[in-house]
């Protein structure tokens, strides 16, 4: 090849480069590994976590059983190595399977249109915000104490240097969902949307049905967020909700650390032509076939530059398309099933914790998510008192919100069997006897 | 005479066949028959709860109307077939320009995979995820070495999403030397990001001219900088392919009249062991993990837009940091100058864990090799067909060489025929027409992974097109031919938008 | 105008179009070139060694002439490239009639590939095996329970293997009573492996013909089996698919005249649940894991074919068995009477394991239902083809249903073709001419796996074929259109064998 | 469907079956799991196993580095679930890599031709005799005793039968490979074959020169067996072979417990018409392209019925498959640096026990594996003394060798560090002082 090229070493294609601005040394890095190696090497890593621990964490990250078929299918390398559908006519596995995504986040929802992913659900909140203030050509937001913590970093972070003000709307003492009054007294004619999650972070059904009365009462969105998608399986999808933003990772990914997650973005269809992100639509080919390709792509960076509905452009397809496979699995029955599945195991540790003199800390109704407060000790001694028994418990939440300092947000889910939890719940009462 | 499927027989044929077995697959909303299951769930160990008293009847829905009912193995069948409908590099040469489509290593796909670390959850205590952080803070060292950067967030979880934590942190900087700013110049060779992100955070856009061999014109840059902007974003090599040589003097000019420098990474796997941007005097950066690295691509995603930055830059990345006292990692969320988070937890660690197994994979020369081979292959390319096609730029090209369809043109090719055409030829084709300052661009990039091989059939079917071009156009304009699916018209798609099934009309 | 690869432009289009992409893949030899490698070893920990010195030159081989020299990218490519050359069950109905291709659940790959299983070594410790060991207790014990027999050996590797440990077992328990006899009786409705399997274990065979109903004649049975016969091999449900309602009647006969039962239990998925071979009378039976048990099929293999025998053969089963004593299982190899092994170690052991997967999902009433569906949906293709193909036997179908092409071949449409058709259709052909008592069969087994859509549009083909046949016969005769691949020449590839690749002569 | 087909329930589809032959009663088989419970049945199982243990077994079944695309690619459902390729047009997937594992076989061995697999080396080698036999028209065989043990078995009940009485010839006590005087003293004009092995039992490079010389002199065919495909990577194949068979675990497979394996068949082309087993053969197809088919089916069951070659139908396909992938990932090169590297590995450890009063039984030369004596204590205390730190020591002859009673077949591979070879040594001197 260099003969055709006419040169004798590679070296002289990067002549380009001004010699001052080469790099003369050796990166540091060390040699190049065989895979057997290299897998010894994250083993190793693997070793200084929490393998065989069982967990009760969850707090925007939930362990859920993943069907084998998942990762069946989305290792077959026709999904896992090719990229964005640019070229519809080779591509329609991809579009159709996010066609299919777009329709179930749609059904799930409640919504009529939905994208083909957002990087996860912390991002798809500043979005859907901004998506918000372009629909009503406002600049105010106000988003809810109970939205995911880490949610409101992100959110303040996007905001901070764009004239969108985000005010906190505070939730009630007792029951733990948004308080009515205070929202109300912030609403303004200036307000651009309302942000509530429901299941909040507290895990707690949240009232978004009258906040979106409120909201639109004073010409403002309303945005309903969501970081349990397992709860769309038996939760009413708010129906008044302008448009919904949340995670979807319960349905695809393992915890992971923490990511890749997948992000969604519902809404009404009259403001499709404002949604960030990539859309997959329904068309014709020459021959007259039904066929897919990303639409709307006026809205997007590539064609709208500096005007575009957002900068996203690699999301997160195969998550996505995880998703659909996982939906796909528990269907109409199967995710009702899971979510009672959830119910039953979140009350019966609550329960289970209580008679060990915990306390639940509200009186809202929850999912699989609750807040408690031990009655004996405090929640370090509770969750060092479950590690010696190789179960990880639940969110200290002082960090995070310092009025609920020594309380525990705590998740179950189908995952988690009886005797761990009936384990855990023991912390709460032996922990006691150590003070 | 009537069909089992109730049809009449004349319809069958189409029913089934198109081209071959396999291509006919309904949505998986046309597949559902009520009542049926595909999951599993482990008897309930618990007392069951009644939903209604739980939640109050008024938050309990009913059936999640037309999702799917399925079982099992037509699960596997509708997303194995839909596979079939989908080119990928698995299967072949993807020259997606400014993609960096290489081969992804199943050995990471693996690696993500291992118990310890997929199940790994962001709360879980720092004594037991010092495996997960030490991963981390390795990749981040590797990443500052391979940029020439100081310091290194894994946090953003794309290229763009790396982009506006980049502009961000230059617009904290500059905020705390008491001027934010107001102005971000940008190319008008850059990808559509760039001028998004900006604008997304709160800049507005001037657009700097390409000069006639595709570079920053440094006299109209000159002209453009003054005390009202922030920062230039430049790719480089930039999406022509080419390097900035005036690279240095930009950022000297830059930094002398109180802006910083930021790089779009996107074509780094033109520079990896071979130039580092922060010897270019480079403030910050963002690095594409699932082009440069090889995480794959899957489809659109997910990807990793680590972002590299200079010491003085340092003190406002996003919290949290890693920090190691006495062989123990931690996490130091007291950051009074951080922006604050980009992203929820800890980006898109999965990611991080394949292009750290990348790295490991190549070692140091390993990744200086696959640059040399990058760009060697762009360069075959591009002397293969540089006779056929209209070469906009002349000056050398690094990773990946852009062509023009003005010859073509001149027989009514534009080139996103001869994209389509080559689809006929097995290949997936080239990033057509971008970027924006070549009229028709054919952008190329082949990566280090094809072989003279793959090239040389790549070449000579581009060679090919040209003479179809010429003779017998029609073949390209119609291109397509060979594949389930031919020409998709993609204006009718946005002109009334369907971007979700719905059950037909009569409810069948 | 040459290209790059060296051919003239005009072959170009050859060389790579075929239908669509990456259907022109090479063989790996002709992709290899010189030096490329695709493995990877970690450094040698310890003294290299002198080949030559350590073995002595003479036993040291030059470079293996031939073999590949390819990248790792190029491996996935030319795999995954010849993988879309292929049907499989994951791609749609498969219904080769005696196969029993059902759906093979992704859990059992997932099952078998679990550390401390996969990775378990025949001769490690017994007290370190429990688990390994437990698994085929358990299946052992499953298996005798779904086949009413006493006992159950998991050495065999297949059905053929299977048989032939059974006839072994008979031959040593006859023997054992003094006299192994010389003698098989087959009825010639049976499969292939029948015969070989007496003629391997040294008997001769004779052939009973099938009733006019396609099951064993009575009267032509009672004049076969004289002292010299050992066994009559049966087929239950037959290869016509179709219960042998004598069964009761032939096992009482064979054992007054001293001889023993063997059934190829290759159709159990015809009974599991609902009848049980042990109670007809059987002495020595063989079950497919692959087929009844869903294990992969692979492309032909790995399979397992356990062999289940009631008690007065059990003292003969292969060394070793299992026992437990104090829930400690151990291997018991002091078994004098035994016909000793059949194969090493033990068995297919990865495909024990999946067996046991797909056991235990399914339960007790789980199998009886997958039974009841597999003979439901071959009734309900027998009915919606039966006035469009001849069927030759009335009797009523199982699992199975077997047609003939008595119809179509007046128009000179042979079940060959019409299965080549088939293809066309967009599914895999039944199996054809089998069994031989069928002039120009149709074998058609659909298993449970498959949906009435699937089953409609299957129909669907084969009504549209019927017609076809009579309307334009050169289409079915010309069939497959629309594959890769068309009519394959098989008998030129026996006409002069070629087994092996070997370089072009002109040594390129 | 029942409407369809006129019947009120599925049952009454069974009703040729007579009432007192069905089966009224459950199966005594508990309720369906879901795969979750299955999942930790089987890690259950796993877990009263030997994870984590460092081993120094082989004696057929060896452990090697498997690339990770060997799984990748053969669970691609294309591969995994198809079947036997029948009908050519549409099996072109599966005929061609079976065409390519036929060519790199015969590569290998130096033979000229090789089926598409059998069930694994203990039955390929009855498979082969009686190959042996047909084609010399002669019914005894002669075996060396150095053949895998539990090959003989398998010998012994296929033969024990048929009219093919097998005599052993004994091993030379010093070198360990087959004693030439004794065999030839078996030699007659009656014998279709003698079956050596190399490496042997005791991994050792045998005779089989010397043995083809002798065995040709009587007109009799030398068949050459080997269960370590490793070894052919550096070992010079007998040219003077006339059957080839044996084992490819090593190149595919886990160890599995032993199982699935696949055997290989190879010979000279002119008994191609003699080998058990399908053969895959190149043709062209209508349009002329190149095609691949199932060849030579009149030596096979389906057709020949009782007069065929084997009975063998079903072979090992998909195990095949992953050695075709492995021998194409390890090339030219790769098999011969894997073969050095075991060669270094097993001098290492022999030395290293040496160094610990251990002593090699035999002094031919030998490839990953070999006998040895402690010179302290004996085999079992030995093995103790390594269980104890988590290391399978190598296989007690005692059982399956009277007379090397107390000596040890020791293994080591690739995948054995130089540490785990330490540790292992060191028992043979420590456990010496526990006498
Ligand atoms: C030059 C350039 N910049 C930025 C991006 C955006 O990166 P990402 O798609 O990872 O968000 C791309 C990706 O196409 C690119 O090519
Ligand atoms: C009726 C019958 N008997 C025996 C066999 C042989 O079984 P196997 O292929 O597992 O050796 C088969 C397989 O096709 C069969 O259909």
């Amino acid at each position: 090849m260099l003969a055709a090229l006419g040169i004798e070493s590679i070296e002289d294609l990067f002549a380009s480069i001004p010699e001052c601005l080469r790099y003369r040394q050796r990166l540091a890095i060390p040699n190049g590994r065989s895979e057997y190696e290299i897998l010894d090497y994250f083993r190793a890593r693997a070793e200084e976590g929490a393998k065989g621990y069982a967990s009760f964490l969850g707090a925007g990250v939930y362990r859920h059983f993943r069907p084998v078929v998942i990762d069946a299918l989305a290792t077959r390398g026709e999904f896992l190595t090719s990229y964005t559908p640019y070229q519809a006519e080779i591509s329609q596995g991809v579009l159709t399977t996010i066609f299919e995504f777009q329709t179930m986040v749609a059904q799930l929802t409640g919504m009529e249109t939905a994208n083909a992913s957002m990087y996860d659900g912390s991002t798809a909140v500043p979005e859907a915000g901004m998506m918000a203030a372009r629909i009503t050509r406002r600049g105010r937001l106000l988003a809810a104490r109970s939205l995911h913590p880490e949610y409101r970093q992100v959110l303040n972070t996007y905001y901070r240097h764009q004239d969108l003000p985000i005010e906190t709307v505070r939730y009630d003492r007792d029951s733990g969902q948004i308080d009515l009054t205070d929202l109300e007294s912030k609403l303004s004619d200036e307000v651009a949307a309302v942000i509530v999650q429901s299941p909040n972070f507290f895990g707690l059904i949240d009232k978004t049905r009258e906040a979106a009365e409120l909201a639109h009462r004073y010409g403002a969105l309303l945005l309903v967020i969501f970081s349990e998608a397992a709860a769309l399986g038996i939760l009413e999808p708010t129906a008044e909700a302008d448009i919904v933003a949340g995670e979807l990772q319960s349905f695809a990914h393992p915890t992971s650390y923490g990511g890749p997650c997948v992000g969604v973005l519902a809404t009404k269809k009259k403001y499709i032509r404002q949604m960030p992100g990539r859309l997959v639509g329904q068309t014709v080919d020459a021959d007259g076939n039904r066929a897919f390709c990303l639409t709307l792509a006026t809205r997007e960076q590539h064609i709208r530059r500096a005007k575009a509905t957002s900068n996203i452009c690699t999301n997160q397809a195969l998550v996505a398309l995880m998703a659909t496979v996982y939906m796909t699995v528990f269907g109409k029955q199967g995710l009702r099933e899971l979510a009672e599945q959830n119910l039953a195991k979140a009350r019966y540790l609550a329960d289970a914790i209580r008679a060990n003199a915990g306390s639940l800390v509200f009186s809202g109704p929850f999912f699989n998510e609750f807040v408690v407060r031990p009655g004996l000790g405090d929640s370090a001694r509770v969750n060092d008192a479950a590690l010696e028994k190789n179960v990880i418990g639940g969110l200290e939440l002082g960090r995070l919100y310092p009025e609920l300092d020594g309380a525990l947000l705590v998740c179950a889910t189908e995952v988690n069997r009886r005797e761990e939890m009936d384990s855990y719940a023991a912390c709460f009462g032996s922990s006691s006897r150590r003070i | 005479m009537r069909l089992a499927s109730g049809r009449p027989l004349g319809e069958f044929e189409l029913s089934k066949i198109r081209r071959h077995q396999t291509q006919n697959e309904p949505l998986i909303f046309e597949r559902s028959s009520l009542g049926k299951i595909g999951y599993q769930l482990p008897p309930l160990d618990v007392p069951p709860v009644d939903a209604d008293e739980a939640l109050g009847a008024e938050n309990v829905r009913g059936e999640i109307a037309g999702f799917p009912e399925v079982s099992e193995v037509e699960i596997i069948r509708h997303f194995t077939r839909l596979s079939t409908w989908n080119y990928a590099i698995d299967l072949g040469l993807y020259p997606l320009g400014s993609c960096t489509m290489k081969y992804n290593p199943r050995l990471n796909e693996a690696v993500a995979r291992i118990e310890g670390i997929v199940d790994a959850h962001p709360y879980q205590p720092q004594t037991l995820a010092q495996g997960v952080m030490r991963i981390q803070q390795v990749l981040e060292s590797y990443l500052s070495n391979i940029t020439g950067m100081a310091a290194v967030t894994l946090q953003p979880a794309a290229g763009a999403h790396g982009e506006l934590t980049g502009i961000l942190l230059i617009r904290a900087y500059l905020e705390s030397k008491g001027d934010a700013r107001g102005v971000v110049l940008i190319p008008d060779s850059a990808h559509g990001t760039n001028p998004a992100t900006a604008a997304t955070a709160g800049y507005k856009v001037k657009e700097i001219a390409s000069n006639e061999r595709g570079m920053i014109d440094m006299a109209s840059l000159e002209a453009a900088v003054d005390d009202s902007v922030a920062a230039l974003m430049v790719t480089n090599p930039n999406t022509v392919g080419i390097f900035e040589q005036d690279i240095a003097r930009v950022a000297a000019l830059l930094h002398d009249r109180g802006a910083q420098l930021y790089m779009d990474g996107a074509n780094m796997n033109a520079l990896v062991g071979v130039a580092r941007p922060g010897d270019f005097g480079v403030d910050v950066m963002h690095l594409n993990l699932h082009k440069t690295f090889s995480t794959p691509h899957g489809g659109g995603g997910p990807g990793a837009g680590p972002v590299a930055v200079k010491s003085h830059i340092e003190p406002f990345l996003p919290v949290p940091r890693i920090r190691e006292e006495a062989g123990m990692l931690r996490y130091d969320h007291d950051l009074p100058d951080s922006i604050g988070r980009v992203r929820a937890f800890y980006g898109n660690f999965g990611v991080l864990v394949r292009a750290l197994a990348y790295i490991l994979a190549h070692g140091g020369d390993g990744l200086r090799n696959a640059t040399l081979d990058a760009v060697l292959n762009a360069n075959y390319i591009r002397k293969g067909i540089e006779n056929d096609y209209h070469l906009p730029y002349d000056a050398p090209s690094m990773h990946e060489c852009v062509f023009s369809d003005s010859k073509q043109s001149l027989y009514g090719v534009k080139t996103g025929d001869i994209a389509k055409r080559l689809i006929d030829y097995g290949f997936h084709p080239y990033t057509v027409s971008f970027p924006l300052i070549v009229h028709g661009a054919l952008m190329i990039e082949p990566t280090e992974t094809e072989s003279k091989g793959e090239l040389d059939l790549f070449i000579d079917a581009l060679k090919s097109i040209a003479r179809e071009a010429e003779t017998t156009p029609e073949l390209v304009l119609e291109a397509p031919q060979t594949t389930r699916t031919s020409r998709v018209d993609e204006t009718r798609a946005a002109r009334k938008p369907i971007v979700i099934w719905e059950p037909p009309a009569d409810g069948v």
